[in-house]
């Protein structure tokens, strides 16, 4: 890519000059153009989710319906939980993290670019393969969870499950992949003066998360490993008559899963810790802890994981420990909800949707959060695992809580990225829908757990009192699709028309809104000095003289080529020796030729 | 050298969370091992057939081409385009040396009925032992390409951040190592 | 070179807190370091073929082992000479990593 | 309660659309409203009773956390909204003794939660002291054993308790991990292949307590109901003592129970998985049937136990319960309702 000159007197004027086409997109190594691609394809997912989760509820709309039947049921909970997760809610999240952490640190670019655009293709191919399982003979139905061994070849026969380990292995390792760089891009690329403790709170929890997802995949990759060799194999890791223990895979999984809450939960923290902050036009009240309570519950969420296994039995000790590490979190998740309510305290609120997102996360996360304890006490949630009271609780944290927070920070940043706003009035109508929808959907979910039904059950009979709730979460459900389609009308009809947006639309005080919207190749036209916590709201940044030349590194079609070869490794998993081998071949031959690409073409 | 906010080279930083990230990998093999243990419940079991004296020699070996490696990087840093060259492929031969004790067991074992899914011991076993000898096979692959890259004279002290977060790598797979000799073969008695 | 490289060049702070100098230990101590090392596997399988210490093995072992772990990174992966950055990156995982490993063991009641 | 077991067959027969059930189903609601019969609110044994208490004591402090904390956010919204020329807000950064507080106070809050918690899982854990009526559960896709090895009985899917005599239930699993789940009666206790569990609890009166499998354990997971029938103790002993003899036909309909039996011996193959003590079949992998037409449902709380369902169930028991393992022997219609006569004779 030629080199972008920068003599112009204005931060962002140096104006963008990507080149076009799908090609430009394919080989792209710039982090905000991958942003949008994480940013698409999790959308995409997430409608997938949402469709799969809507089927659910029209099956249980009704006690005995036979609109679906129950293979087709447990399929589609599995993958609506898998999907949601992992492949809708993570990259919507990356999405926000590679658009916004170089621009909030005042860098040009991630520290790696093309280990980057390696992340996005490991996760699309993984996601592709997985969702591929519905055409090659049907999704997994074991769950999100997978518990051992009904996924064994015994009980779990066709290759459900193995798209699901193969799918999952190699968007875990684009996961674990974009989080090193991440890591690094923090601790290394900030702009002079912008120290630790003045990183904005959503790169800080970029931080946190990051680290998350380098200690909690490991733990699952082996167990998927281990599940994989006993079902090609004959292994005997969860395979009782062999004395092995599905127990153990318990462990392994939620050492994952339960940190993987906080991974996706804490960016929508960090988002709304930027928009109450511009909206109340005050700054984040307590800094500092705000971040210490996000990293004390990243760290604490690797002590809790048994709080997910009380029924197995691991006897009054353990599980009183694990009760006592799970209540613990309680205190600064609950501090941080102190924070930001302190925060809109003595302000001057404006509530544009992306404020309405952002307290209507306080206000359903308390919900959850709340719920959340409850479940933290063994002998309440040995009445409440396993039921939808459980299945209310946790779309109240990801639903109400990492949803809106993520829809928040669409709204929010939307101006930054197109250069327009998002509608408002259709913005508001999509909050309220919303709000409305899930409360609808989640809230008599609580009623229904309590009263004993359980969850992954295709069906209920009559008469056990399940009717009205279902049929009211159905409805709310409905309400919530509507939402739903009225953003994406919003997002379709604000990139044609919508109103024009300056370089800082709504004031805020983080280096991203001091450059142009959108903003150009290389971020900044020159490194932003830092001196304040809110550079932008307390004459805290410096713009020193022109940088002579900018280089930005050129596309590579190399991430690209080792991705497809780790994609043609996995489906040989299932195709095939030879093809196995050439998928290495490909991936070997694409790192040398990333080792050896020249910087400048 | 670059400029960072915490003046580390971010390659270094890369290898150093990725470490972080394997000793999760390891630690989970590592705990499946030790809760497994004793569980089998079919022979054979660790005691018949591991051999310690000769893993005591491929140890030594690893353990030595920790050695080597510093020694590489070292004759890097300093210029030392020879002692580059002779400790890097030194290096990847005492590796090569190690994964090749590691197949001699490996079809030792499979040879007196231990095949892979024989008992717990040999699905944990094999599991463990080989996730780490794939990690110094792609060691060894590594280090001769950066042989390779010496020998060219391509590999001056500009660049010895390559042969340092080779070095890290391989370092730890040598400390992994240290843990799984303890913990799978010492420890197998008691 | 790569191109992370030369960008990383452009868009690294100035801040460099610690200036990246590494006084790395000399040759000599590397020859030092490596002896010892040989020196403690040799005890290792010692104390594992000596009966008498049988009972007490396992502490032996970690002990050991774990002096090895120390050695090898301290001063062949320099952890000793470089920041608390990296110093952080690594005892920090490790310290989840080997917490996992006892919680394990001991959920799976070799410990009480 | 009879009804209720209907709700599954209903359908597939009638298929009525999506929108005629959600019809009807508001009047079912408001005849069913407030009848829970599997609800974890309404607690009928010691241990149930300890959860319930537990969980209301830790409910209302919730609802008053959740009252403060929305109430806070609701005037923070109200007060604060930004006036026409009103001046920017001065910029607060923190305030130490606040921020203690409300790290305390959580902490407090949690003392109260945590404390009651662990007498309640202490208490529930503890062994049951005394005389207690030993019963193995034992797990498969999708049904319950349920052995009383001091009585010689074995049944399925229906576990008959005394009134206010401690039962002490050891649970495990022949194939996937499962759930034992009675809400009324305890919390949830998985069933673990290769491992035993232990459940115990003591019912406080006579009653039919439903409950099911709570851990998915394949297709047919949300069909593996269990009911817990609760009867006086001398109601108890004579179910048992009848439990444990060997098979008894009940006279009368004699040629359909022979025509029954015989093809239940011979061409429908049924005695290759399922056991009638007294007679050569003792197959293993389906239900013990010694007592079978004693039961009060059918696959594991699918059906009502009635001759025509019976009929139905060895007839196509895929149509009734999709998935699960009994295998469809192609019965014509007439030698299933043979079957279902012999079956129903089995008191």
């Amino acid at each position: 890519m030629a080199t972008i000159e920068a003599a112009v007197p204005d931060q962002g004027r140096g104006a963008s000059t990507y080149a076009g086409g799908v090609w430009s997109w394919i080989t792209t190594v710039d982090h905000k153009r991958i942003g949008i691609l994480y940013f698409v394809s999790g959308l995409v997912f997430f409608l997938v989710g949402g469709v799969e989760a809507m089927l659910m509820r029209l099956q249980l709309a009704a006690p005995g319906n036979t609109l679906l039947d129950p293979a087709t049921y447990n399929q589609l909970f599995t993958m609506h939980g898998l999907t949601m997760i992992l492949l809708a809610v993570m990259p919507i999240g990356a999405g926000f993290f590679n658009y916004l952490v170089p621009l909030q640190i005042g860098a040009r670019d991630v520290a790696f670019p093309r280990l980057n655009a390696l992340s996005y293709w490991l996760f699309l191919f993984g996601a592709l393969l997985l969702n591929s399982s519905f055409l090659f003979g049907g999704a997994p139905q074991a769950g999100w969870f997978a518990y051992a061994n009904l996924t064994s070849s015994q009980y779990s026969p066709g290759h459900g499950m193995d798209f699901y380990i193969l799918g999952l292995a190699l968007a875990g390792t684009g996961s674990i992949v974009a989080a090193l760089n991440f890591i690094v891009t923090i601790l290394n690329l900030r702009a002079p003066g912008l120290s630790l403790m003045r990183v904005p709170l959503f790169t800080w929890m970029t931080l946190v998360v990051s680290f998350q997802i380098i200690l909690a995949f490991p733990p699952f990759t082996i167990a998927i490993v281990f599940l994989l060799f006993d079902r090609m194999f004959g292994t005997l890791f969860f395979e009782p008559l062999g004395g092995g223990d599905p127990i153990l895979w318990q462990h392994l999984f939620w050492i994952f899963g339960h940190p993987e809450v906080y991974i996706v939960v804490l960016p929508a923290f960090g988002i709304i810790s930027e928009v109450i902050p511009t909206f109340s036009r005050k700054p984040l009240f307590g800094y500092p802890v705000v971040v210490y309570s996000g990293v004390l519950i990243g760290f604490l969420g690797f002590g809790v994981w048994a709080h997910h296994m009380f029924s197995v039995g691991l006897g009054p000790l353990a599980n009183s420990v694990f009760a006592g590490l799970t209540m613990l979190i309680a205190i600064p998740t609950g501090v941080k909800i102190f924070h930001w309510i302190a925060t809109m305290w003595g302000g001057a609120i404006r509530f544009r949707t992306a404020m309405l997102f952002a307290v209507g996360l306080i206000v359903m996360f308390t919900i959850g959060g709340l719920t959340g304890v409850m479940h933290a006490s063994p002998p309440a949630d040995l009445q409440q695992t396993d039921t939808y009271f459980v299945v209310a609780h946790l779309h109240y944290v990801l639903f109400g809580g990492t949803m809106l927070g993520l829809f928040s920070g669409m709204y929010y940043w939307f101006p930054k990225v197109t250069g327009r706003f998002l509608d408002e009035r259709l913005g508001k109508a999509h909050f309220w829908l919303t709000f409305i929808g899930i409360n609808l959907t989640f809230f008599p979910m609580h009623f229904a757990g309590l009263h004993g039904m359980p969850r992954r059950t295709y069906t209920y009979p009559a008469g056990l009192g399940f009717e009205g709730y279902n049929l009211t979460s159905t409805v709310g459900a409905g309400i919530t699709l509507l939402a739903v389609l009225v953003f994406l009308y919003n997002l379709v009809r604000s990139l044609r028309s919508g109103e024009r947006a300056g370089a800082s639309p709504w004031g805020g005080a983080t280096l991203e809104w001091s450059t142009s919207s959108p903003p150009p190749v290389h971020n900044f036209d020159w490194t932003p000095q830092v001196r304040s916590r809110d550079p932008l709201w307390h004459d805290g940044v410096e713009l020193p003289a022109a940088e002579e030349e900018i280089h930005m590194p050129n596309p590579s079609y190399w991430p690209v080529v080792v991705a497809a070869g780790a994609l043609t490794l996995a489906a040989g998993a299932l195709i095939g020796l030879p093809v196995v081998l050439l998928g290495v071949a490909v991936m070997v031959g694409g790192i040398y030729g990333w080792a050896f690409e020249p910087i400048h073409g | 050298m670059e400029r960072t906010n915490t003046g580390v080279p971010n390659e270094k930083m890369l290898m150093w969370a990725f470490i972080g990230s394997e000793c999760m990998l390891f630690a989970s093999l590592i705990a499946t091992y030790l809760t497994y243990r004793g569980r089998s419940l079919v022979g054979p079991y660790p005691e018949d057939l591991l051999n310690i004296p000769f893993i005591t020699v491929t140890t030594f070996v690893l353990l030595m081409s920790s050695l080597t490696m510093v020694l590489a990087l070292s004759a890097v840093q300093r210029g030392d385009a020879r002692g580059s060259r002779v400790f890097l492929l030194l290096t990847a031969v005492l590796g090569i040396i190690f994964v090749g004790g590691q197949a001699i067991e490996f079809s030792h074992f499979a040879g007196e009925g231990l095949g892979l899914s024989r008992n717990l011991f040999s699905s944990t076993f094999f599991l463990t032992t080989g996730f780490h000898g794939a990690h110094v096979t792609v060691g060894v692959i590594w280090l001769l390409s950066l042989w390779v890259l010496t020998m060219r004279g391509r590999l001056g002290p500009e660049s010895s951040v390559k042969v340092e977060v080779a070095g890290l790598y391989w370092h730890f797979v040598d400390v992994v190592w240290i843990v799984l000799f303890t913990v799978i073969y010492l420890m197998s008695g008691s | 070179m790569t191109s992370e490289k030369a960008l990383g060049i452009e868009s690294g702070g100035v801040v460099a807190a610690h200036a990246h100098e590494e006084p790395h230990a000399s040759n000599r101590t590397y020859v030092v370091i490596a002896l010892v090392l040989g020196v403690l596997t040799a005890l290792e399988v010692m104390v594992f073929y000596v009966e008498a210490l049988a009972p007490v093995l396992v502490p032996i072992l970690i002990l050991l082992s774990g002096t090895k772990f120390a050695l090898v990174v301290a001063f062949y992966m320099h952890l000793k000479f470089d920041g608390n950055v990296l110093r952080g990156l690594f005892l920090g995982p490790l310290f989840i990593a080997v917490a996992i490993i006892v919680a394990l063991i001991a959920l799976y009641g070799y410990l009480l | 309660m009879a009804e209720r077991t209907e709700g599954y067959s209903r359908v597939p027969v009638q298929r009525p659309t999506l929108w005629i059930t959600a019809l009807s189903l508001v009047v079912l609601t408001a005849a069913c409203g407030g009848d829970f019969p599997q609800s974890s609110l309404r607690p009928q044994s010691d241990v149930a009773r300890s959860i319930d208490d537990l969980f209301r004591g830790i409910f209302w402090l919730a609802v008053g956390v959740f009252v403060v904390v929305e109430g806070a956010l609701l005037v923070a919204i109200v007060r604060f909204r930004e006036r026409p020329g009103a001046e920017r807000p001065k910029p607060v950064h923190g305030n130490t003794a606040l921020e203690v507080a409300w790290t305390i106070v959580p902490a407090v809050i949690l003392i109260f939660i945590g404390v009651p918690t662990m007498l309640t899982l202490w208490k529930i854990d503890r062994p049951p002291q005394g005389e207690v009526l030993r019963v193995e559960v034992v797990g498969h896709q999708w049904w319950w054993e349920l052995n009383y090895p001091d009585l010689g009985v074995t049944t399925a899917n229906e576990l008959h308790v005394p009134v206010g005599h401690t039962v002490d239930l050891r649970l495990r699993s022949e194939d996937v991990v499962h759930s034992f789940w009675v809400p009324r009666l305890a919390g949830k206790r998985d069933l673990v292949p290769g491992r035993e569990n232990q459940l115990w609890f003591t019912v406080d009166s006579a009653g039919v307590y439903p409950g099911q499998c709570a851990e998915f354990c394949g297709i047919a997971h949300a069909l593996m109901g269990v009911r817990v029938i609760a009867e006086e103790p001398d109601v108890f002993e004579r179910w048992a003592e009848l439990q444990s003899r060997d098979a008894v036909e009940e006279p009368g309909e004699e040629a359909l129970v022979a025509a029954g039996r015989s093809i239940f011996f011979g061409a429908g193959g049924c005695i290759s998985c399922h056991t009638i003590r007294g007679t050569p079949a003792a197959g293993v992998l389906g239900p013990d049937l010694t007592h079978v037409g004693s039961r009060s449902t059918i696959g594991a709380g699918v059906l009502r136990n009635t001759l025509v369902n019976m009929a139905r169930w060895v007839k196509d028991p895929q149509e009734v319960k999709h998935g699960n393992l009994m295998l469809d022997m192609g019965l014509s219609d007439e030698h299933a309702r043979d079957v279902a006569a012999y079956l129903g004779s089995l008191k």
